[in-house]
C-alpha cells in the first residue's frame, strides 16, 4: 500500500536525520489505554492525528513504533479511505483522502474493525430491499455494475 | 487597550520608554546628587591609598564576616539566596539576555529555560522567607517602613509574574507577559527614589567605605 | 451565479442526491470534524446535525484587502471539501469569485439581502476606512466601504470577519494609518462579530467556521477577541512541535548556525509563537505539508491585533518596540543635568549656612549645664 | 547671648552631609545587620539601639533637603520634619549607646560607614543643646583646665617626681628638639601612674630623647566625643602650638583609644591643615623600636594572656599586628579572644559614654558582650593598650565577680626590660 507512506512531513531532503520530538510516546501511551478499554467494555476510539502538533519525521516515527499487520483495505467513496492494520491488532491507520488522493484527515482507529468498513445499519436494515430490487431489475441475468 | 495583545504591546512600547526615562532620569539625578555632594579634604596623613582598598571592599563585603554570619545567617543566607536568584534570572534568562541585546547590543550566554525556572521558584521562597523574617524579627519589624513592603511587593510581583508568564499560568499568554513587563516597569520607575537605589549605590558606599578605612590601613 | 433563495432541502438530502454513500457521509463528516478541530468521538453528533442542516445564504464583501485571504480558501487543501462546503453554502455575492459585474452584481448583493433578511451570513475580508475618513478612500460601485458595511449587516445574522485586515485592522490601519482604517468588529456593534485573523487565515479554518455555523446552526464559542477557541485557543508555542527545545533552552540564534539546521526554537530569532494564537502548528499549510516553523522560520504573529506595530519580525519577543540606548542615555543626561542642578542649588544653600555657622562657644556649653 | 537652637542643629546636620552620607543613606535596605554587630542591640534585645536607627535625624536633614525625591516630598507636605522632639529623643540613641566603635561599619552589607555618621549626627546634636551633661561638662572643663577631668600640671609634676624618685632617671620637661612629644591622659595621670614610669624607663632602656609639655599634656579631646568641631580644634591647636615650640619631629599619643584617631585622624582636618609633625600612638613606637632592635627584653609571663583591642586603635586606625609583635615579645601564654583584631567588640565605655553618668547601666551592659568573649578563653590576666578600655574591663570584671586582673602593654613591657647595668656588662 504505498499511498500510506505518504508523510505528513516535508519530503524535502535534509541534512541530518529527523529529530526526535518526543511527540510519539504520548499518543502510543493513549492508544495503550484506548486497547484496554477496548478488550474490558468493548469501546472504541478514534484519534484524529490531524490535530497531533507533529514535528518533521513525527509520524513516520509512529508508524514504526505500531508496524504494519496483515488487513490492508479500501474503501470507495467520495475518493478513497485506505485502511492499513498495525502490527498490534485493533489498532488500525484509517487515511481519509479525496477525489484527487489528497488526505483530508488521518485517524488511528482502536477497534475490532474499522467503522468505515463495516455496512452503516441503515444501508444494512435497506440490504433485503436492495437484494430484491438488483434480482427483479436483472430477471436472470445479474445487473451490469453501474 | 481593548485587549491583551494592546496591553502587551504598551507595555512593550510606550510603556517602557516612559519607565526607562523615569529610571534613566532619576538615577542619573541620584547619582548627581550624590558625588556632586562631594568630600572635604582630608589632611591626615595616610597608611594606605584609597583606590585599591576601596575597591576591595566593593567585593569583599558581599560575603559576610564569619562572626555576623554565625549571628544572622538566616538573615544573610535568604538574602544572598534570593539577591543571586534575582540576578540570574534578569541576567541569564534568555528572553532577558536577549532584551538586553536589542537594548544595548551586549549579548552573553544564557542558561537553559529548566535551571532558571528552579532559580526562579527557590527565589519565589526566599522572597517570601525575607518577608517573613522582616515582619517576626524585632529589628527589622522596628527599622521597616512602608517603602521596605512596598518595595518588597514590586520585587515580588516582578519574579512571580515572571514565573507565571514562564509557565503560562495566566491566559491569554500576552496579558501575563504584559503583567510581567508592567511590573518590571514600575520597579524600573520606583527604583531611583526607593531603597532600590542601592543596585547602584551600594557599589559606591562599598568604595567610600573601604577607602575611609583602607587609608587609615584597616581592609574593611 | 445565479441569484437563488436558501433552499429547503436539509444538507443530507443535498449530499445524497449528489450521490453520496453513507460511507461517504460517515467519511465527510470524518473530514469535517478534523476540519472544526473537533474529536473524532464527535463524528456522530456531527453526522446527525449535518443530516439536518439548511444551507446559509452568504454575501462576501471585500474592502481595504489583498485578495490574499480569497486565495487561501480557493487553495483550501481540501478541494473536493470546500467544492462541498461553496456548493452547500449559497455564496450569492463576491468580488473576485462572481461572475456578475457592475450593476447586476450589485443587484445580486441586494436581492440575497432581501431574500434572506434576518438569516444570511456576510463575510467581510480588508478593513474599513472609518466613519471619520474620507468616504473616498475605498469604494465599490461609487459606494463606500463604510456605507456597503452598514447597509449590508444590517439585517444579517452574523458577520464573520476573515483575515487581520477585517479582524483588526490589520496592514491598512499600521502605523500612521493613512485610510484611518478600522476594523469590522469596530464599526459592527450590534450583531455577532467572529473574527477569523491571520494574514491570510488558515483556508481550513475559515471552512470550518463556515462549517461549524452549518452545523450546528449556531456560532462557535470565541475568544477575547471574538476568535473561534477551537482554532485559536492555544498559541503557537503550545502546540509548536519544537517547544521541547525551549522547554530545554536549546536555541537557534542564526539562520544557518547548528541550532537552526538541528531545528531547535526559534524565539531568539523573533518568534511570536509564545503571543500568538492559531492553529498553524496542527492544520498546517500547502496540503499539510508544512507551516512557517517547520520550514525554519519564526512565526510573525500575523493572526494578532497591531502585528505590523508589534516590533522587528525578527526581534525577539521580549525587546522593547521603540526604545533604544540612545535614548536611555539622553535620559540619563537629562537626569544629571536635573539632579547636578538641583544639588548644586542644594550646596550653595549648605555653603552659606556654613559660612555663617556659629562655632559653638564653651559659654553656650555652660548655659545648658 | 547666644544660644544653641534647633535652627542651629539643622544648619549642622546639613553642613556635614556629603557624598558618602548620602550613598550611604541611598544605600540602606533596612537589613537590620548592623543591629548584628552593636553591642548596645545584643547585650539589651531593645530593637530602638539599631545602629542605623540611631541615624534617622541626619537622615532626615539628607532626604528632605538634598535629595529630589524629598523635595518633591515637600512640595505636597510630605516630609517628616526632624523636630526638637525627636532630637530630645535621639540624644539617648546618639550618645548613651554608641560608642562608635564602628563595628557596624564594617559589617554592613551594603558598605555604609555607620560611624563616621554617628560622629557628623553629634555635630548637630550639640549645636541644637542636646548633648548628655556630662559630656558637656568634660568638654567645658577642657577648654578651661586642659584636662576633660580638670586636672592641672601641678598634679602632674607631683607623678613627675615621684617617677624621678623612683627609678632615678629625669622625666624631661619642656626639651626642645627632641625626637618625641609625650601626651598623656588625665584619666592615665589618676589611675595608671605606672604608664608614665614605664615610658621613662623604655625611652632610657631604648635610648630615645622625649619630652613633656607645660603648655599640653592632655592628649584626650572631649570635643571630639561630644561631636564639635570647634571645641575639637581648639584642643588640637593646644597640641599643635606644644609641638611647634618644641621643635618636634613626632607626637606620641598615649596608651587611649578616641586620643589616637582625634589627633592623628580628626586633628588635621579639624585645623584646616597638614601637621608639621608625625603622630603615633605609644604602641607604634614600641613596636618599631622592637623591630630596630632596641628593645631588649628578658623573662616571659607564663600565665594565660589575652589581649583586648581597642577599637579606636585597631578598627578605626589599623594597629593591630604591632600589639601582638609586643605580646610576644613577653608572653608565652598569649590567646587571642575570638574575634579579635578588626572584628574585636567594644569595652562598651567608648565614644563618649563613660564621660556620660547617665549611660552608666547601658555602659555595663555592653560590656557583657566583651565578658562573654573573655569568659570563652577564661585568660588569666588582660592586656589593653587604652585606659579607658582598661578601666571599663576592670570595673566590669568586678561587677561580674571575675578575678581577671588587667594590665597596660606599655608597662608590661617596661617590666621586662633588660637592666642596663646588665647589658652593659655584656
Amino acid at each position: 500500500m504505498e499511498q500510506l507512506s505518504v508523510t505528513l512531513g516535508s519530503k524535502a531532503p535534509c541534512a541530518g536525520k529527523p529529530q526526535d520530538h518526543g511527540h510519539t510516546l504520548p499518543i502510543l501511551h493513549e492508544i495503550r489505554h484506548a486497547l484496554e478499554r477496548l478488550i474490558a467494555t468493548g469501546e472504541e476510539t478514534r484519534i484524529d492525528l490531524n490535530a497531533m502538533p507533529f514535528g518533521p519525521g513525527d509520524l513516520d516515527r509512529l508508524r514504526a513504533w505500531l508496524g504494519t499487520g496483515e488487513v490492508q483495505a479500501s474503501v470507495s467513496a467520495m475518493g478513497l479511505t485506505l485502511i492499513q492494520e498495525t502490527a498490534i491488532p485493533g489498532v488500525w491507520l484509517v487515511d481519509y483522502q479525496n477525489a484527487d488522493s489528497q488526505r483530508l484527515t488521518l485517524h488511528i482507529e482502536i477497534a475490532p474493525v474499522p467503522e468505515i468498513l463495516r455496512p452503516q445499519p441503515q444501508d444494512l436494515a435497506e440490504a433485503i430491499a436492495t437484494l430484491d430490487a438488483r434480482m427483479d431489475e436483472g430477471q436472470s441475468n445479474p445487473p451490469r455494475p453501474s | 487597550m481593548s485587549g491583551s495583545m494592546e496591553f502587551l504591546l504598551w507595555t512593550k512600547g510606550p510603556m517602557f520608554d516612559i519607565a526607562l526615562a523615569i529610571f534613566a532620569i532619576g538615577l542619573f539625578a541620584r547619582l548627581a546628587e550624590i558625588f556632586l555632594l562631594g568630600r572635604k579634604p582630608n589632611y591626615a596623613e595616610p597608611r594606605a591609598g584609597e583606590w585599591l582598598p576601596g575597591l576591595r571592599t566593593v567585593f569583599t563585603r558581599t560575603i559576610a564576616d564569619p562572626g555576623t554570619f554565625q549571628r544572622a545567617s538566616f538573615n544573610v543566607v535568604v538574602g544572598w539566596v534570593w539577591h543571586i536568584g534575582f540576578l540570574i534570572a534578569l541576567l541569564l534568562f534568555v528572553p532577558h539576555a536577549e532584551l538586553i541585546k536589542g537594548l544595548f547590543g551586549i549579548a552573553w550566554p544564557a542558561l537553559p529555560n529548566p535551571v532558571v525556572d528552579l532559580v526562579t521558584a527557590i527565589t519565589l521562597i526566599a522572597l517570601v522567607a525575607t518577608l517573613v523574617h522582616r515582619l517576626t524579627h524585632p529589628v527589622k519589624q522596628r527599622i521597616s517602613t512602608i517603602e521596605d513592603y512596598l518595595v518588597w511587593t514590586v520585587v515580588f510581583l516582578v519574579v512571580l509574574t515572571g514565573y507565571l508568564a514562564y509557565h503560562r499560568l495566566v491566559n491569554p499568554y500576552p496579558v501575563a507577559l504584559g503583567m510581567h513587563i508592567l511590573m518590571a516597569e514600575i520597579l524600573l520607575i520606583i527604583l531611583p527614589f526607593t531603597k532600590l537605589t542601592h543596585i547602584f549605590t551600594t557599589f559606591i558606599a562599598r568604595w567610600y567605605n573601604g577607602a575611609a578605612f583602607g587609608r587609615k590601613g584597616v581592609q574593611s | 451565479m445565479p441569484v437563488r433563495k436558501t433552499p429547503d432541502k436539509t444538507l443530507g438530502e443535498s449530499l445524497r442526491d449528489h450521490g453520496l454513500s453513507r460511507r461517504g457521509f460517515l467519511k465527510f463528516c470524518a473530514a469535517t470534524a478534523s476540519m472544526m478541530a473537533l474529536p473524532p468521538s464527535m463524528v456522530p453528533v456531527i453526522a446527525a446535525a449535518l443530516d439536518a442542516a439548511r444551507r446559509p445564504s452568504v454575501i462576501w464583501l471585500s474592502f481595504q484587502e489583498c485578495t490574499g485571504c480569497t486565495e487561501s480558501l480557493t487553495r483550501s487543501h481540501a478541494p473536493t471539501l470546500e467544492d462541498l462546503i461553496l456548493n452547500i453554502i449559497s455564496l450569492d455575492y463576491h468580488h473576485t469569485l462572481q461572475a456578475a459585474a457592475g450593476e447586476a452584481a450589485e443587484e445580486a448583493r441586494l436581492q440575497a439581502m432581501e431574500d434572506n433578511k434576518g438569516e444570511y451570513l456576510v463575510i467581510v475580508d480588508g478593513s474599513i476606512p472609518g466613519p471619520d475618513s474620507n468616504p473616498g478612500f475605498s469604494t465599490v460601485a461609487g459606494q463606500s466601504n463604510y456605507d456597503i458595511l452598514m447597509e449590508t449587516v444590517e439585517h444579517a445574522a452574523a458577520v464573520i470577519a476573515v483575515g487581520t485586515c477585517a479582524a483588526f485592522g490589520g496592514l491598512p490601519q499600521a502605523n500612521p494609518n493613512p485610510t484611518g482604517a478600522r476594523s469590522v468588529m469596530d464599526l459592527v456593534k450590534d450583531k455577532p462579530v467572529i473574527n477569523v485573523s491571520g494574514c491570510p487565515p488558515i483556508p481550513m479554518v475559515i471552512t470550518g467556521v463556515l462549517t461549524h455555523y452549518l452545523t450546528f446552526g449556531r456560532l462557535p464559542e470565541l475568544d477575547a477577541y471574538h476568535r473561534p477557541l477551537a482554532f485559536f485557543g492555544q498559541s503557537i508555542h503550545d502546540r509548536c512541535y519544537r517547544r521541547p527545545f525551549y522547554d530545554r533552552g536549546l536555541f537557534a540564534e542564526s539562520f544557518d548556525d547548528e541550532g537552526a539546521k538541528l531545528g531547535w526554537c526559534l524565539y531568539r530569532l523573533g518568534c511570536k509563537g509564545p503571543s500568538t494564537y492559531n492553529a498553524c502548528a496542527t492544520m498546517k499549510w500547502n496540503d499539510g505539508t508544512s507551516w512557517p516553523i517547520e520550514s525554519g522560520h519564526p512565526c510573525l504573529g500575523c493572526s494578532e491585533p497591531s502585528f505590523w506595530d508589534a516590533g522587528g519580525f525578527y526581534e525577539p519577543l521580549s525587546v522593547p518596540i521603540t526604545a533604544t540606548s540612545g535614548a536611555i542615555l539622553a535620559a540619563g543626561a537629562l537626569g544629571a543635568v536635573v539632579g547636578g542642578a538641583a544639588t548644586v542649588l542644594a550646596k550653595k544653600e549648605t555653603k552659606t549656612i556654613v559660612a555663617h555657622r556659629q562655632p559653638v562657644t564653651v559659654e553656650e556649653l555652660e548655659d545648658k549645664l | 547671648m547666644s544660644e544653641l537652637t534647633l535652627e542651629r542643629g539643622l544648619a549642622a546636620f546639613r553642613a556635614e552631609i556629603d557624598a558618602p552620607t548620602a550613598a550611604f543613606f541611598s544605600s540602606c535596605v533596612h537589613c537590620g545587620i548592623c543591629a548584628q554587630s552593636c553591642p548596645f542591640y545584643l547585650e539589651t534585645g531593645d530593637p530602638k539601639y539599631t545602629p542605623i536607627l540611631k541615624l534617622e535625624p541626619l537622615r532626615l536633614v539628607w532626604e528632605n533637603e538634598f535629595t529630589l525625591w524629598g523635595k518633591l516630598k515637600g512640595l505636597f507636605g510630605l516630609q517628616q520634619k526632624v523636630t526638637d522632639e525627636m532630637l530630645a529623643e535621639w540624644e539617648e540613641l546618639l550618645y548613651d549607646s554608641c560608642s562608635m566603635c564602628g563595628r557596624c561599619s564594617l559589617v554592613c552589607p551594603v558598605g555604609n560607614d555607620l560611624a563616621y555618621m554617628i560622629r557628623k549626627s553629634r555635630e548637630g546634636m550639640v549645636q541644637s543643646g542636646h548633648a548628655p551633661e556630662g559630656l558637656i561638662a568634660a568638654s567645658v572643663r577642657a577648654i578651661q583646665t586642659g584636662s576633660p577631668m580638670g586636672l592641672q600640671w601641678k598634679t602632674l609634676a607631683v607623678q613627675i617626681k615621684h617617677v624621678e624618685d623612683s627609678t632615678g632617671m629625669e622625666v624631661p620637661v619642656d626639651k626642645a628638639g627632641v625626637d618625641y612629644l609625650v601626651l598623656l591622659s588625665s584619666m592615665e595621670i589618676i589611675n595608671f601612674p605606672e604608664y608614665l614610669e614605664a615610658i621613662a624607663k623604655i625611652f632610657d632602656h631604648a635610648g630615645v630623647t622625649w619630652t613633656l609639655s607645660t603648655q599640653c599634656f592632655e592628649a584626650t579631646n572631649a570635643g571630639i566625643q561630644i561631636g564639635n568641631k570647634d571645641i575639637a580644634a581648639q584642643l588640637v591647636e593646644r597640641v599643635v602650638a606644644a609641638a611647634e615650640k618644641l621643635k618636634v619631629a613626632n607626637v606620641i599619643s598615649p596608651e587611649c583609644g578616641h586620643a589616637y584617631t582625634a589627633i592623628r585622624w580628626e586633628g588635621p582636618n579639624l585645623i584646616g591643615r597638614p601637621y608639621p609633625f608625625r603622630v603615633f600612638h605609644i604602641i607604634e613606637v614600641l613596636d618599631e623600636l622592637r623591630a630596630a632592635g632596641r628593645i631588649q627584653t628578658e623573662g616571659m609571663e607564663s600565665d594565660r594572656l589575652s589581649m583586648h583591642d581597642p577599637c579606636n586603635l585597631a578598627r578605626k586606625s589599623g594597629v593591630i599586628q604591632q600589639q601582638r609583635n609586643l605580646m610576644n615579645l613577653v608572653a608565652d601564654n598569649f590567646v587571642e579572644l575570638k574575634e579579635h583584631g578588626k572584628f574585636q567588640w567594644c569595652c562598651g565605655a567608648g565614644g563618649g559614654v563613660s564621660s556620660n553618668e547617665r549611660a552608666e547601666p547601658l555602659k555595663l551592659a555592653a560590656f557583657k558582650r566583651k565578658k562573654a568573649q573573655i569568659e570563652e578563653v577564661a585568660p588569666e590576666r588582660m592586656v589593653t593598650m587604652c585606659a579607658t578600655c582598661r578601666t571599663q574591663l576592670e570595673e566590669g570584671l568586678e561587677e561580674f565577680n571575675m578575678e581577671i586582673p588587667v594590665v597596660g602593654l606599655t608597662e608590661m613591657i617596661a617590666d621586662h626590660l633588660v637592666e642596663k647595668e646588665a647589658r652593659e656588662h655584656e
